[in-house]
């Protein structure tokens, strides 16, 4: 009866999932609204001059000709480049070699775990602060080291402009690495123990298994922590407030800092715009071509 | 491993007595215990630990030493006289500007932000993970990917358009405000992981929900919500740690007073009067850090778990 | 009626001032809610700004009066105060008129000035000087000769913080000194490129690479935390602002005896005239408009001014109060405020964009060696041309 | 009376075509099989009928009412799944009473049904434990009861008991179509077991590329195979296929393989052999007979290359016109590899295919 | 000669002993196959022989060698995994080739070995693709051939087959025994498919709890099983069982089962069996024969409950005694459900256990 004539006719489509549909507003709203729609706002009022409020007097490029030509943009570019090249290296492999030594079925894995992964469980701002501290020439580890009579001793990464970059890089490795642990421990757990045993039985020894055989099995793995890394990356700021507040100097300033700084302290919107459409861009020609192929282009259910 | 282990063993040259074996050496088993691999092995993860250790260690003990001892003392000594009193100024007296009750006023604050914010944006992302997941419609991969590359867009870019958003709606500066601000800085990850959950629990079991008739909340609640505890532990886990530590939009999305224990703590460690108290901001700072790393240290195991689940598969 | 007030007024003495215009605040029957926001101007004026964007504003807020909130007045966020000015008799009592002058915008005044901020200081540690042996300076040029002496001592002869706004606001200082009033106002006020680029400009270039190096080794971040190392005698001398004096009150030390002035570093005894003030966003609510007017007038009452410029170690901003219980620098600057020889602070005269610009300048120019004073002057003068 | 009737169905997963026009009826109380090899469309299929997927066009019926587009729980259906699909936190009671609790069936029916469920597949003493206490054969019976308790006309099984190991699997055969006997539901299975296939269906569809190759009771789909497909897919080990030539010699009929030539004269449809013809033969292992070679008719002489004892048969593995073939024979009687064998072949149930078309002559 | 020896072989997890001094000889070049439920502990056996697990006490010899603690590579043992353990990253060629390169084995040779291994199991073709890119059938091969490069003395296989499809089990099944019967290696096959162990073993040791209840030819096994737990873990559907008693009547020997009584005078043993003693009657499906129910004997008939019909078989589940037992017959005899039927019995192939010690007389 009813079913004769509800059932025959293909319903709307708006209307099946219509839950779901429901159900996912907030991530849409998120994602055109916020996502979309301030990062259009974003772009286009970098083509304007706008000081402490957005206003929209267009002006060109000149924010990018003035941007391109600002010592400490290219200086937080460089910074950004070494920062990130360096910690994603040292966070894959470090994270790499620890999950692998904790995959080795040995004892207390839970306490070594612990240990590895309580600094993620603090901001950054605090491990800017401890690691401001251990790295003061007068109260960390280099009075220290020379108090036991390596009178020469010389470790103040974050006083010395060359190097203070890889002052920051300790603490940011200090509080990622555990994570990246994790999720590579996770990620060991998940290969077939076969593969383990063929690879003994064929006479390969351990590095060579793991190198040649175990770390290209798990390409999801590592998919999921370059984004979790790069996404950070990309993002830095706090930990170099609490550590540098970019200095000495302008040595340790990145971009995040960068856009901050001149939206909010210089009062020119415009410049910190088009900074962050820089660092967009930049985002998007690594992103947007993984993200397509990972989730976009309709692909398998996990 | 391999190649260590292989020395040890004696290759036993057994004189083959034919077609019979007799009583023959046997070969004894190595003591592997102390072998060469767990002296590496474990020998690594203890400096790891250390290394690890140290700050917390030089946390611990500076917060309880005295100023006179800190300056003139090595941070890694322990403390000669053990005072508490760094502690009780951190949490109750240090000031910044005319306000002198230290982090104890922040404290609730944060508790006051994140409890919500945790459960409100684990709420919604889980949903939506769950819609993504089980539910695909057309449409829902071209957000999903939004949202996605939305994780990796500084927050600075984001802050301009969302005070405005916020103003639109009226809720800047209001709890309201933060929490939907924290929810939305929070989807992308929790997106992923509780989509990527979801879709690796059996469809099967979907699809016996919907024939038995449940529909969307129902299989939601009944079905899904209850097999998901580690991934919820993964999420509430990372939420708490995200929000309790967060500093920006504490700063920027309230008024002062919300302001959560980051803002005390970041105001106690730069209201610089004279000397730094380093005694003061340690001690303050491992208050702050008191929650997140309590609940790390209770369910730790929970979250390697649920990583596994959920982070895992890309 | 409660009233949030923001500000950045976290050190110990400038938290002792703001506790004074509390109490005075509070004495009309309102009160002072304390919106304090560590980490200097810096971190806080972007959440100001953004609350007051934000539709969420504050009661009050603290600003350098000049042209950090030109455009949020342009915007119709700010509370018009002429009436109460015209009431009070402002145009009067503020001295010197450049204060009032940098309120009003379009004729109308926005905001209420609490205090005169001089940057012209050198500050310098007598126990310092003892323990090296040498006669405490009289002037910058004995300073940087004395600088040796200081070092052998294992004294760092001038304590530069790393903050940025601490090396360029050394620079203007040194430029004052060295190069004058004049080319002052020829470089920051009419913004000409040619000066800045010229010998007189090269001079103070010379100068601050001297401040560079007597610099080295400051290592620390905060300004009061450089202060506290001429407090200590950890290092020599200090340029920065009046403020700094909180610090030595604080600290129980006595000009004079422990620690000497130098205005204008001794050499050009001129001083500018930036400083706070208070701004007050337009508020709907009745009564809360109301408390900000009692804010407003309670600020520039003459107790409220002498309780709060002595903690402050800042300069009143109304010349007919009795400031008998000054120190003796506080004194010297009464003198030359009387004397008329003031200049604008930077802050009036550039925009917080151009400001910034040059804060990296020198930020950079003092930790990195390497950069030579011509380069610097180069990109000084770029900045310059490109100012607003 | 049609139980389901699936018409012109098509479903596509974005451009590739999975079900390409299908049309099925099934009647009421039969138990249908859907037999294929993985990724042929089965599941597809079977979650079409249930509602689980949206159809790309065509209509489905279920007790002559269109329910192409209603939702599951509205067809009259109930499913069991390869992998249980047992909701892991709920009790089994809870899992049996879940549906009906989302339905809002009164409790006391809801107890009465589940009773009898479990009455029905002697469940009684587990009502209270959890799946992950369940052993394997358990957990099936559990999802085959929430079928049960919905009293649902139709029953749909997707590959339910693959997940067991062989002597489970052949228990629960046996329980499922003693269900069927006892019940008398319509149902529709899906396997890619022949066995199963063949024990408990009424009739199977024999699927290959989302298209039903055969649908016939299972004696017709085994002995008399519609296609090569059909004849290939059925039987393990499998018919032996010979392709040749068709003959006529001495009013008999010959298939020429290779030199060998097979007398196909009793073959039932051997009108329809024209010589010439290029065609397939197809022999089932238990339908050749095997004796000691003998000084017999030389050509079907072979040796044993392999030999298979099963228990209670035995298959052999012999070349026969350059070809391997295999031949069941009983399980006590053993021929070591290498000895010289004697085949006969039984025409009147073997097969013949045309070898252009495929179909069977 | 011995090729591979376990002397009295333990194996503790923790607290758990998996295996319990296990001896077990192996012929050079036999085929030997482990049989048992999941669980019982033959992939540990396995995997201590690959030198894979520690072993908590014993030795293992392999060509007379103690190996008892050496590397897996250097025991002269290949294996073959169920799940195929391919690399996955790795062309088919390559992972032929990488254990051989790790060992520096020169490229002339690896070449040699490889082309070598690709001919026997006919994976030329695929030598270029990734596993990924091959099917179930075709990894199983390449896994095979990891193995088969390395020259060696004894194969290890554990469960190969287990997730491949029935059809592709069947086929497989056939070329690893040609494989054996080419290469004459000795193999040790886990498996606890009962027709792979039948068909493929020289011998089978059938498990049970860590311990070896009969090390036997398949035929041994499946005719005289030692005791009950192999007589009805072979064979499938399951020996039938009836319990009763030994009474001696008319010169002839009852095995009296709720009031049916069995006449076993023809059993073999027939002389170990004691009026009065407990007894199982174990008789294979097949070894009943069937006839429509005629005015014969009363006692053995039964009537038909099920049919399943399995295209070559037609298996029957009657009700016997009160029991319900599976009997086998040809495909073509079909019985209805609900027939009468007569049912004897060949003791001459029955078996009798001791109902207390549950061996066999
Ligand atoms: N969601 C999907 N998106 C795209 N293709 C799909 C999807 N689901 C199934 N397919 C494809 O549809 C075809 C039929 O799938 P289906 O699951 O019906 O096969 P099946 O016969 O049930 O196989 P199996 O025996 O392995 O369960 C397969 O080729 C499969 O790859
Ligand atoms: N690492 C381990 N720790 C503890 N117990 C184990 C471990 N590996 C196996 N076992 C136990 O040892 C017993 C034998 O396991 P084994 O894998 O040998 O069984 P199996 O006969 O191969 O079974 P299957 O047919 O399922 O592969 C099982 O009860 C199992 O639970
Ligand atoms: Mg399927
Ligand atoms: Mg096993």
């Amino acid at each position: 009866m009813t079913g004769q004539t509800r059932g025959s006719a293909r319903p709307n489509q708006w209307l099946r999932n219509l839950n779901a549909k429901i159900a996912s507003i907030p991530m849409i709203l998120t994602a055109v609204v916020i996502f979309v729609g301030g990062t259009a706002w974003t772009v286009l009022y970098s083509f304007t001059n706008s000081k402490l409020l957005p206003r929209l007097s267009f002006v060109g490029l000149d924010q990018y000709e003035r941007l391109w030509a600002a010592p400490r943009w290219l200086i937080s570019i460089e910074n950004l480049a070494i920062y990130g090249f360096f910690s994603l290296i040292f966070s894959l492999v470090i994270g790499f070699v620890l999950a692998a030594l904790m995959d080795q079925k040995i004892r207390f894995e839970n306490t070594f775990r612990t240990i590895m992964l309580y600094p993620f469980a603090l901001s950054f701002i605090v491990t800017g602060l401890v690691w401001q501290w251990l790295l003061n020439p007068q109260y960390g580890i280099q009075s220290i080291v020379r108090s036991l009579g390596w009178t020469n001793f010389n470790f103040d990464p974050l006083y010395n402009s060359d190097i203070v970059i890889y002052g920051i890089l300790i603490a940011a490795l200090w509080q990622g690495t555990g994570l990246v642990m994790c999720l590579m421990l996770a990620g060991l757990r998940g290969i077939d123990e076969d593969i383990w045993k063929a690879a003994r039985v064929d006479g390969i020894p351990m590095w060579k298994t793991y190198v040649l055989v175990i770390i290209p099995m798990m390409r999801g793995v590592f998919i999921t922590t370059l984004v979790i890394i790069a996404s950070g990356i990309v993002k830095v700021y706090d930990l170099v407030v609490a550590q540098t507040s970019g200095g000495p100097g302008i040595a340790s300033e990145v971009p995040a800092k960068y856009v901050y700084d001149y939206m909010f302290q210089a009062q020119n919107l415009g410049q910190g715009f088009a900074a962050s459409t820089m660092m967009l861009v930049t985002v998007a020609i690594i992103i947007v071509p993984w993200a397509y192929l990972e989730f976009g282009g309709g692909r398998k259910r996990a | 491993m391999l190649n260590l282990v292989a020395n040890n063993s004696t290759v036993i040259e057994y004189e083959a007595v034919p077609g019979r074996i007799t009583s023959g050496p046997r070969g004894a088993k190595p003591r592997r215990t102390l072998s060469r691999r767990n002296i590496v092995v474990y020998g690594t993860l203890f400096v790891v630990a250390l290394y690890y250790l140290l700050p917390l260690y030089v946390m611990i003990m500076t917060s309880l030493k005295g100023m006179p001892e800190i300056r003139i003392g090595n941070i890694f000594a322990p403390p000669i006289e053990i005072t508490f009193e760094p502690w009780v100024k951190a949490w109750a007296q240090a000031c910044t500007g005319l306000n002198c009750d230290g982090l104890s006023r922040g404290f609730w604050n944060s508790v006051r932000i994140t409890v919500p914010s945790v459960i409100i944006s684990i709420a919604v992302a889980s949903v939506n993970g769950y819609a993504l997941a089980n539910w695909r419609f057309k449409g829902a991969d071209l957000f999903f990917t939004i949202l996605i590359i939305g994780a990796f867009i500084p927050y600075q870019v984001m802050i301009y358009p969302i005070v405005i958003v916020l103003r639109e709606m009226g809720v800047y500066g209001t709890l309201t405000g933060l929490i939907i601000v924290h929810t939305i800085f929070g989807m992308p990850i929790l997106t992923l992981l509780f989509r990527n959950y979801f879709a690796g629990l059996p469809e099967e079991l979907f699809k016996a929900a919907r024939v038995d008739g449940a529909g969307f909340w129902t299989i939601y609640f009944k079905i899904m919500l209850p097999m998901s505890l580690p991934i919820f532990v993964v999420a509430m886990i990372l939420q708490v740690t995200g929000i309790w530590n967060d500093f920006l939009f504490g700063v920027v999305f309230t008024r002062p007073e919300y302001y959560p224990m980051t803002v005390q703590l970041n105001n106690i460690v730069n209201s610089v009067q004279g000397v730094k108290e380093y005694n003061v901001n340690m001690a303050a700072t491992l208050l702050t850090g008191l929650v997140p790393l309590t609940i790390y240290f209770i369910s730790g195991r929970l979250f390697v778990r649920g990583i596994a689940a959920g982070a895992v598969k890309g | 009626t409660d009233l949030e007030v923001t500000h950045w007024w976290t050190s110990g003495g400038e938290a002792a001032a703001v506790a004074e215009l509390a109490k005075a605040f509070d004495a009309t029957g309102n009160k002072w809610v304390d919106g304090a926001i560590a980490g200097s101007g810096g971190t806080a004026r972007p959440i100001m700004i953004s609350r007051i964007t934000g539709g969420d504003p504050m009661g009050a807020t603290q600003f350098n009066h000049g042209r950090q909130a030109e455009e949020l007045v342009q915007a119709g966020l700010m509370r018009d105060l002429t009436d109460l000015a015209t009431r009070e008799n402002w145009k009067e009592i503020i001295k010197p008129a450049s204060l009032l002058e940098s309120c009003t915008i379009e004729g109308k005044i926005y905001c209420a000035p609490v205090n005169i901020h001089s940057w012209q200081w050198l500050w310098l540690s007598n126990a310092a000087f003892k323990q090296a042996g040498v006669p405490v300076p009289k002037n910058w040029d004995e300073f940087v000769a004395a600088a040796p002496a200081l070092e052998k001592a294992g004294i760092v002869p001038l304590a530069v913080g790393g903050q940025p706004w601490q090396a360029a606001g050394a620079f203007d200082v040194l430029m004052v000194a060295i190069a004058g009033k004049d080319t002052f106002e020829k470089v920051f006020a009419q913004k000409d490129e040619e000066v800045a680029a010229g010998p007189e400009i090269a001079k103070v270039f010379k100068a601050a690479d001297d401040a560079r190096r007597m610099s080295k080794g400051s290592n620390v971040q905060d300004w009061n935390q450089a202060t506290n190392l001429v407090i200590t005698g950890k290092a020599g001398g200090q340029i920065m602002g009046d403020w700094a004096q909180g610090e030595f009150q604080l600290a129980g030390q006595k000009a004079g005896v422990d620690y000497t002035c130098l205005p204008g570093l001794g050499v050009n005894e001129v001083i500018s005239t930036g400083g706070d003030a208070f701004y007050f966003p337009l508020l709907d609510d009745e009564e809360k408009s109301k408390a900000q007017e009692a804010l407003a007038s309670t600020l520039l009452k003459p107790e409220t001014q002498v309780a709060f410029n002595l903690k402050k170690g800042s300069l009143p901003v109304r010349g007919d109060v009795d400031l008998a219980a000054a120190n003796d620098c506080m004194k010297k600057g009464l003198d030359i405020l009387a004397k008329g020889n003031v200049i604008k602070g930077t802050d009036q005269l550039l925009s917080a964009d151009s400001q910034k610009q040059k804060e990296d300048l020198f930020s950079e120019f003092f930790a990195n060696a390497s950069m030579t004073p011509e380069d610097a002057q180069k990109r000084f003068a770029e900045i310059i041309a490109a100012a607003d | 009376m049609t139980s389901v009737s699936v018409r012109d169905l098509s479903l596509n997963f974005g451009a590739v075509t999975v079900l390409d026009r299908l049309n099925l009826d099934i009647n009421h109380g039969e138990f249908l099989v859907l037999l294929g090899s993985s990724g042929c469309g089965k599941s597809t299929l079977l979650n079409c009928i249930a509602g689980l997927l949206d159809v790309s066009e065509g209509q489905i019926f279920i007790k002559d009412r269109n329910v192409t587009w209603e939702e599951p729980k509205d067809r009259g259906i109930g499913m069991v799944f390869q992998s249980y699909a047992l909701y892991p936190q709920m009790s089994v009671e809870k899992n049996l009473s879940f549906g009906l609790q989302v339905a809002r069936v009164p409790q006391a029916e809801i107890d009465k049904r589940v009773a009898r469920a479990a009455e029905i597949l002697q469940i009684q003493p587990l009502l209270k434990r959890k799946p992950a206490e369940l052993s394997g054969g358990q957990r099936q019976r559990v999802a085959i009861g929430r079928a049960l308790v919905r009293d649902v006309d139709v029953f749909l099984f997707d590959e339910p008991l693959s997940n067991l190991d062989a002597k489970l699997r052949s228990e629960l055969r046996v329980e499922i179509k003693r269900l069927h006997q006892s019940l008398k539901n319509t149902m529709i299975y899906v396997t890619h077991d022949q066995i199963e296939a063949l024990t408990l269906a009424d009739r199977i569809a024999v699927m290959k590329g989302g298209v039903i190759q055969q649908l016939a009771d299972p004696m017709t789909i085994y002995n008399a195979p519609e296609n090569l497909f059909v004849a290939g897919f059925i039987g393990s080990p499998s018919m032996n296929f010979f392709r040749g030539e068709v003959a006529a010699r001495d009013g008999g009929t010959f298939v020429q393989v290779d030199g060998v030539a097979f007398d196909v004269t009793a073959y039932p449809a051997r009108a329809g052999l024209q010589p010439g013809q290029k065609v397939v033969l197809g022999l089932r292992p238990e339908h050749v007979k095997v004796d000691e070679a003998a000084a017999g008719d030389a050509a079907h002489q072979a040796v044993v290359d392999i030999e298979e004892p099963m228990g209670a048969d035995n298959l052999l593995w012999l070349t026969l016109a350059g070809q391997s073939m295999s031949v069941r024979i009983a399980g006590q009687r053993r021929y070591k590899p290498g000895t010289n064998v004697r085949l006969s072949f039984d025409m009147g149930v073997a097969s013949i295919f045309d070898a252009a078309s495929e179909n069977r002559i």
